[in-house]
């Protein structure tokens, strides 16, 4: 066969200011899946043409444009910045051209604003939510819970996921607290926590969590009462930083380092070859995970990604029996559909870890919910749902 | 209001009543009552620091009095803005020069001429299709003597040209009272006999009052004399007057000995 | 009563902090008249260096010394080779200082990665001290101790020294306070340097604090330039007040509502500028 | 004690001092007068070393100091008191005169400044940009006294004095000179410069145009005419 | 009239007028990127230039200028996106209410002057970006608003290509500089300068300096907001970012990178940082080392600005 011209993979993620090591772990991840398959998908060679997302979602959309109308791109990969990845999808879908978001978390990209050409392998802070409202129920026994969270779009749906599961099943959340997203001291909120919950509901991420979890580790919160807190909380990144003060934590996330799968073993043997660190961050794993799924799907069209239509329907349907996270799916609103783990950091010798000690399979972003009644609800936010025991 | 009817029916000029400004402790004019006809030529004198020009800034605009009234041709200005006082043809000079450094001379006459016209706030039309306010701007540089300065920028001249040139730009706001401050400090011997031949030769019409420390130019402009001490009227009267009182030569001429006519 | 006692405390020790992190500000600011933009990049690499400094030697103090005396050198260099080109313009000085920043961003970025880092002090800073049947962490006592000490050092500058004087002297007219005799370059460089020095200071007990991440210099900087500005320029002792009621505002609007705690810091800072826009203390 | 030897100084292009050459002995009051605009400013500037000679040398106790910086020439022992005040407007009263202050034996102290200029006293902790003229004048005077140095350059020291502080002024060069101190003192009032200069030079578009004792000055009307106007 | 005084202008206007023959001639032939990056360029020219009028002219350095800016892309994004205002609707409502926010925020900050006008107009900075972070209900919050259409333009029609929305903002940016220049050569121009160099005078000569200021703010944020609309256009969405401190930063940098009260000058540099920021970028990981490198070089080494160093190499 005549030689094909290369299949160009346009992929935006930060590489300077704040989120550059998030955005460099999530390159990582997906250049080593391409790498070990030498960037040959179904006989044709792959250009990946990586932009800055910069600090701004203006930024990632004049590099969008760029990608589209200068470099021509057949697929879009990337994002990490919720604002980025709304401002850029309906760019990217105006000049149909798939977009795979492979971290930015914000429900409404695959719900209520779900796009054509839009998938998403990463997560959503609402489906997280409905898990840890489960788990924090069923199996921690807790009844009354006072939520710690970040005032912003992750936040506010983790915790309004939480909320949702958890008081229809029949707890109580008593206390909600918002904390701008940068906060230099907890102290006082640590302070403020309601003292006759159960258990707390921590989603505060970043580097913002080690000053969290110290607080509530030196304010004797944890010695008295069990934390769940939304996986990034004690993200890999983070252990080192976060040393005994995080230790018996309990977070939820599609994956972990100490996931004990042959595919995760060799995954994370591989990425330390190219960090050479001890710890593998999240934004690594799935960005590998999102990789393999989309060479599967231009394996499944033989190459053709010209034909925009089938090349998507493809993408759409396609799923991957294993990947270091486990399965993967896509379902019709365009969103991943994968297991969701509860994780408690252990020390174990040397080294912290995230251990899994269970396993929500095949999570939906709806829950056990029906799709359709689902989206007419609103988006969980700060009030919704609204605070009823507090 | 016009003037009272016990002033001989003209209106003066420019009336002070009670003046008083305090800065935190320091009673710097305190109770100051001054009435000027209009036309009339009167100095101020005092030690430094007296007051007076603290007076002017009262008198101008440049800030409030804490208590007394202010009388521009018999109206009450005491609450009135700096720049209306100065539409309503106040002017004055800065005992300390406060001009427009980075322009050039016909520039910061130019800003001059405009201040009293409506034109300044005219945004749509370049300033050179106005030929009025330049036209002033040259005239009144060629009285000052600096024509040849004219593309100069301030900040460049020398300390007695910029002292002419703060002289200008109160002429050009064509005042009816002006106060001038020191006018011929820093100007050289030359330069300071035309000045004040400039300032006698002005419209009779206005009035003016003066603060100067050099005698002969008060005694060549001058009529009438008042004397500020410690912020407080102390003594008034003809030139002549003044010089002999010998309460006034205690505080404020000394022996006489560098600064006798 | 314990509630008030902890977060009286809280709040006071969250002051010390504000105050480490705006007391060099206000001195380059207050004296050299100088927008510092690269404040918080004095701060973070203070902070790495102090990371890297207790990983080497595993004292804290003298990471804590070594990291602000590298800093301040730094400082020193900056303002002998770039400031000093630009001296007299606001503008242009607060531009070179952005520059500065951006510039160690990236550097830091490049140096220590991107994930954050937790400054280990001594062991008895995870302790607490117990008093009256109160607990207070040593941490918490250690950076009022800091602040304490910074203030006395400032204080002890600006009132003790004609240094100060000096300084504000050159600003207002170089030439003149030249002709006094004094050297105004090596004085500028000095000064300089101990906000420098200062910001490292902060720089190794902040991180010590809240640990260290990329980011971490411009997100301080707001913090830095509102007890600046609420304080008044060039006021000592109006920093020193503004980090106090901005601390004790700040935590008791955390603990007491936490719904405004988006405001409890800028809102003050809005209402003292509309009364008095020079600050509590600031002379115009 | 100063040597001023053919100085050319400019600003960018514009050629102020032409060849100015004159000298100060020792415990000597030189006086310059001159138009405005002639460079008698410009002169005092290149000594202190504001604009420096680009041409020329001049000399402070046989050292040369032509293209010293001012600090450094201050620390020689010279000061100066500038046209139009050049005050610290940051600055208190007395934080100005302790500020360059160098004290010496018998030298000037903040107690004798005031009791010169007893106003000041009572400013001593205002802020000096609020200060009168003439009061801003007597800080500018002391500020320099403070620095107790053995050649002082005054720039119309006089300018916004009342008489009064003229006078005492006046007294003040008087003691200083017998204390063994050289002045250089540009003035604009004549009768006050022939009375305390020992030698007097007329500055006229950059040089030195006429140089004689005062009383000469004072006897030859038409140089005055020519020169100064008057 | 005064012939002299009209030579440097009318070179300035030859000058300017081939400039923008080259930007109109050039676009069609430059690849497609570099046509969306001069749009962009263009935008900022407008808010750059407007804020020189405050910084550069009357002296005032605002480090709150994208409150005014961002007040005209919400603007436009709220009613293009809910109320499917017409182009000309959406472009007049943000000039409007850009020129009254600066008008009431005139009123707060005009009391302060030199370095504390700086840090108070910075406050302002940030307490606009807490509202469009806050007020959800209005500005989207953190997310913004999405899905802005590109403008439907009299005689062009639906400008959403490259090109077309290109020469849309050319059009706008042309009739914006003709304005700027007429303000800047004009009576009220000059004032602004004078009360730059010294308030206390102009006041004594006649002026209501507060209100001169306040209408400098008012006629500077109109054009922000003109700029703003464009950007919520450009762009296709709005969100706290355009309020943030670093967004005011970025157009003073502007503003000194090209020469403060020049005009040209932060036109110049509003494409030159446009440029560099997205160019490089392409080109290098490092570009935020260049950006600095570039800031530091242009404060060292050019006293004037770009725009000086121009002149200076002539
Ligand atoms: N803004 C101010 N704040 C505080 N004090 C002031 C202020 N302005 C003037 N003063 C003080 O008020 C007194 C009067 O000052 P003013 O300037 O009126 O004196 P003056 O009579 O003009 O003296 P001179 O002849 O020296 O110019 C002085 O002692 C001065 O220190
Ligand atoms: N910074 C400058 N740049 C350019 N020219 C200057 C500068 N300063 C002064 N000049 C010019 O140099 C000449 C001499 O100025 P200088 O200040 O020495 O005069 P002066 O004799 O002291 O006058 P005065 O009696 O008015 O103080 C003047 O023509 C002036 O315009
Ligand atoms: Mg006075
Ligand atoms: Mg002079």
């Amino acid at each position: 066969a005549a030689e094909k011209p290369p299949i160009k993979i346009g992929f935006i993620a930060p590489k300077t200011g704040n989120f550059a090591q998030f955005g460099l772990d999530m390159l990582n991840g997906f250049k080593l899946y391409l790498s070990e398959i030498d960037y040959m998908i179904a006989g044709r060679k792959v250009e990946l043409i990586e932009e800055d997302e910069g600090a701004t979602p203006a930024n990632a959309v004049t590099k969008a444009r760029k990608l589209i109308e200068h470099d021509k791109v057949q697929l879009m990969g990337g994002l990490l910045m919720a604002a980025a990845a709304y401002a850029v999808a309906p760019v990217v879908q105006e000049a149909g051209v798939p977009l795979v978001i492979t971290v930015a978390a914000s429900d409404d990209l695959t719900q209520r604003k779900a796009s054509k050409y839009l998938a998403r392998v990463s997560l959503t802070g609402g489906e997280h939510g409905h898990v840890a409202g489960d788990y924090a129920y069923r199996k921690l026994g807790w009844r009354k819970v006072a939520v710690i969270a970040m005032d912003y779009g992750w936040g506010h749906e983790v915790t309004g996921g939480f909320q949702r599961v958890f008081e229809e099943l029949g707890g109580q959340v008593i206390q909600k607290i918002w904390t701008p997203v940068i906060t230099t001291d907890f102290g006082p909120y640590v302070a403020s926590l309601k003292p006759e919950a159960d258990g707390i509901l921590d989603v505060v991420t970043g580097a913002a969590s080690i000053r969290l979890i110290g607080e509530l580790r030196k304010a004797g919160v944890l010695d008295k009462k069990k934390v769940l807190a939304a996986g990034t909380a004690t993200d890999e990144t983070l252990l080192t930083a976060l040393g005994d003060t995080a230790l018996g934590v309990l977070t939820f996330l599609p994956w972990s380092q100490a996931l004990d799968t042959p595919e995760n073993k060799r995954f994370v043997e591989r990425i330390k070859q190219v960090t050479k660190k001890d710890y593998v961050g999240f934004s690594g794993a799935i960005n590998y995970g999102a990789a393999m799924w989309i060479a599967e799907a231009i394996r499944q069209v033989g190459g053709d990604v010209e034909n925009k239509e089938k090349f998507f329907q493809t993408l759409r349907a396609t799923e991957i029996k294993s990947s270091p996270r486990g399965p993967i799916k896509i379902d019709k609103y365009g969103h991943i559909i994968q297991n969701i783990y509860i994780r408690r950091v252990d020390k174990v010798g040397n080294l912290y870890q995230n251990t899994v000690i269970e396993t929500y399979p095949s999570v939906s972003q709806f829950w056990k919910y029906n799709p359709e009644e689902y989206l007419k609800q609103p988006i969980y936010s700060r009030d919704n749902p609204p605070c009823r025991h507090c | 209001m016009t003037g009272h009817a016990g002033d001989g029916g003209a209106t003066p000029a420019v009336q002070c009543e009670g003046v008083t400004r305090w800065f935190g402790g320091l009673e710097a004019v305190s109770q100051v009552s001054l009435s000027l006809a209009a036309g009339e030529r009167r100095a101020i004198i005092g030690p430094n620091g007296a007051g007076k020009t603290t007076l002017f800034r009262l008198i101008s605009g440049e800030m409030p009095v804490t208590a007394g009234r202010v009388r521009l041709f018999g109206r009450d200005i005491t609450t009135t803005p700096c720049h209306r006082r100065t539409q309503l043809g106040l002017g004055r000079t800065f005992q300390i020069t406060n001009l427009f450094p980075t322009l050039s001379v016909l520039d910061n006459l130019v800003l001059a001429a405009l201040g009293l016209g409506r034109t300044k706030f005219s945004m749509l039309r370049p300033l050179w299709t106005y030929p009025e306010p330049r036209a002033r701007a040259l005239e009144t540089l060629d009285t000052v003597g600096l024509a040849d300065k004219r593309d100069a920028i301030v900040r460049t001249l020398s300390h007695g040209e910029q002292r002419q040139i703060e002289m200008a730009l109160a002429l050009l706001t064509c005042p009816r009272v002006l106060l001038l401050d020191e006018p011929t400090a820093g100007l050289s011997p030359a330069e300071s006999a035309l000045m004040t031949r400039a300032i006698q030769q002005l419209d009779r019409s206005i009035t003016i009052l003066l603060i100067e420390h050099d005698m002969d130019v008060v005694f060549d402009i001058v009529s009438r004399i008042t004397v500020l001490h410690l912020g407080r009227f102390f003594a008034e009267g003809s030139p002549a007057e003044v010089r002999q009182d010998p309460r006034v030569q205690e505080i404020y001429f000394g022996a006489g000995e560098v600064t006798a006519c | 009563m314990e509630f008030w006692v902890n977060q009286t405390f809280n709040g006071v020790s969250y002051a010390a902090l504000l105050f480490l992190l705006g007391g060099g500000l206000t001195l380059i600011f207050g004296v050299m008249k100088i927008v510092n933009i690269a404040h918080g990049s004095f701060y973070l690499v203070g902070g790495y260096l102090g990371v890297a400094l207790v990983a080497a030697t595993g004292n804290f103090y003298l990471a804590l010394l070594g990291a602000a005396l590298a800093v301040a050198a730094g400082g020193v260099i900056l303002e002998r080779v770039f400031l000093r080109a630009v001296e007299g313009d606001d503008l242009r000085q607060m531009l070179l200082t952005m520059g500065i920043a951006l510039f160690f961003q990236d550097a830091c970025l490049l140096v220590w990665g991107g994930d954050p880092f937790n400054l280990r002090g001594p062991a008895y800073f995870a302790q607490s001290v117990k008093l009256g049947g109160f607990t207070f962490p040593i941490l918490r006592l250690f950076m009022i101790a800091a602040a304490g000490v910074l203030f006395v050092v400032l204080w002890w500058f600006q009132e003790k020294t004609r240094a100060g004087a000096m300084v504000r002297a050159a600003i207002d007219n170089a030439e003149m306070t030249e002709a006094l005799g004094i050297n105004v370059p090596i004085l500028k460089m000095a000064v300089f340097g101990l906000g420098a020095f200062l910001a490292g200071v902060a720089g190794v007990v902040g991180s010590a604090f809240m640990g260290i991440y990329p980011g971490l210099d411009f997100e301080i900087l707001p913090y830095a330039f509102v007890v600046v500005i609420v304080g008044g320029m060039g006021s000592l002792s109006g920093a020193f007040v503004a980090a106090l009621v901005l601390g004790l505002l700040d935590n008791f609007g955390k603990a007491l509502f936490p719904e405004i705690s988006y405001f409890t810091l800028f809102a003050p800072m809005a209402i003292v500028l509309a009364f008095r826009p020079t600050g509590l203390f600031g002379r115009a | 004690m100063l040597r001023v030897d053919d100085v050319h100084t400019y600003y960018g292009d514009s050629h102020i001092l032409q060849g100015v050459s004159l000298e100060i002995p020792r415990a000597a009051i030189v006086g310059i007068l001159g138009r405005n605009g002639a460079g008698k400013t410009t002169l005092v500037r290149s000594v202190m070393g504001f604009t420096p000679a680009r041409r020329g040398r001049i000399l402070f106790d046989e050292a040369e100091i032509t293209r010293l910086r001012p600090y450094r020439i201050a620390r020689l022992g010279l000061c100066v008191v500038s046209q139009g005040r050049q005050i610290f407007p940051s600055l208190d009263v007395a934080e100005t005169l302790a500020v360059g202050a160098r004290p010496k034996p018998d030298g000037w102290t903040v107690e004798k400044v005031y009791e010169l200029f007893p106003p000041l006293r009572a400013r001593a902790h205002h802020p000096a940009g609020r200060l009168s003229g003439g009061e801003q004048q007597m800080l500018a005077i002391g500020r320099s006294l403070m620095t107790n140095p053995s050649l002082l350059l005054l720039d119309e020291p006089t300018e916004g004095l009342s008489p009064l502080y003229i006078e005492a002024v006046g007294h003040v060069i008087r003691t200083l000179q017998q204390s063994g101190m050289s002045m250089l003192l540009v003035e604009q009032r004549l009768r006050f410069a022939l009375l305390y200069a020992d030698y007097v030079h007329i500055m006229s578009r950059g040089k030195i145009v006429h140089s004689s004792s005062p009383q000469e000055l004072g006897r030859d009307a038409d140089v005055r005419a020519r020169y100064l106007g008057v | 009239m005064d012939v002299a005084a009209t030579r440097a202008p009318m070179r300035l206007v030859t000058g300017l007028a081939v400039a923008l023959v080259i930007l109109a001639g050039l676009a069609p032939v430059l690849p497609s990127y570099v046509v969306i990056l001069m749009t962009e360029g263009l935008i900022y020219a407008i808010a750059a230039a407007s804020l020189d009028l405050l910084l550069g002219f009357a002296g005032l350095a605002s480090l709150g200028h994208s409150a005014f800016f961002a007040v005209g892309a919400y603007t436009t994004a709220i009613l293009v996106t809910r109320h499917q205002a017409s182009f000309g609707a959406a472009l007049a409502a943000s000039i409007v209410l850009a020129a009254v926010a600066s008008a009431a925020i005139a009123i707060l900050v005009l009391r302060a002057t030199g370095i504390y006008f700086m840090m108070i107009t910075l406050a302002v900075s940030l307490c606009a970006w807490g509202l469009a972070y806050r007020w959800v209900s209005l500005t989207g919050g953190d997310t913004g608003i999405v899905g802005i259409p590109r403008p439907r333009v009299p005689w062009v029609g639906l400008a959403s290509g490259t090109l077309s929305f290109y020469y849309t903002v050319l059009a706008l940016f042309v009739v914006c500089l003709a304005l700027y220049l007429l303000l800047i050569w004009s009576p009220f121009g000059k004032t602004l300068v004078g009360i730059r160099d010294s308030e206390s005078r102009m006041r004594v000569l006649g002026y209501n300096v507060f209100l001169h200021k306040a209408v400098a703010l008012v006629v500077a944020g109109a054009f922000a907001g003109l700029a703003g609309s464009l950007y919520a256009y450009y762009n296709g969405f709005v969100g706290p970012s355009a309020v943030d401190l670093a967004h005011s930063m970025q157009f003073v940098l502007m503003v000194i990178v090209g020469g403060p009260g020049t005009l040209v000058g932060p036109l110049i540099g509003a494409f030159a940082i446009t440029f560099l920021e997205k160019m490089v970028s392409v080109f290098t990981e490092r570009w935020v080392m260049v950006l600095a490198a570039a800031y530091v070089v242009t404060a060292l080494w050019a006293p004037r600005g770009m725009l000086g160093l121009l002149r200076a190499a002539r």
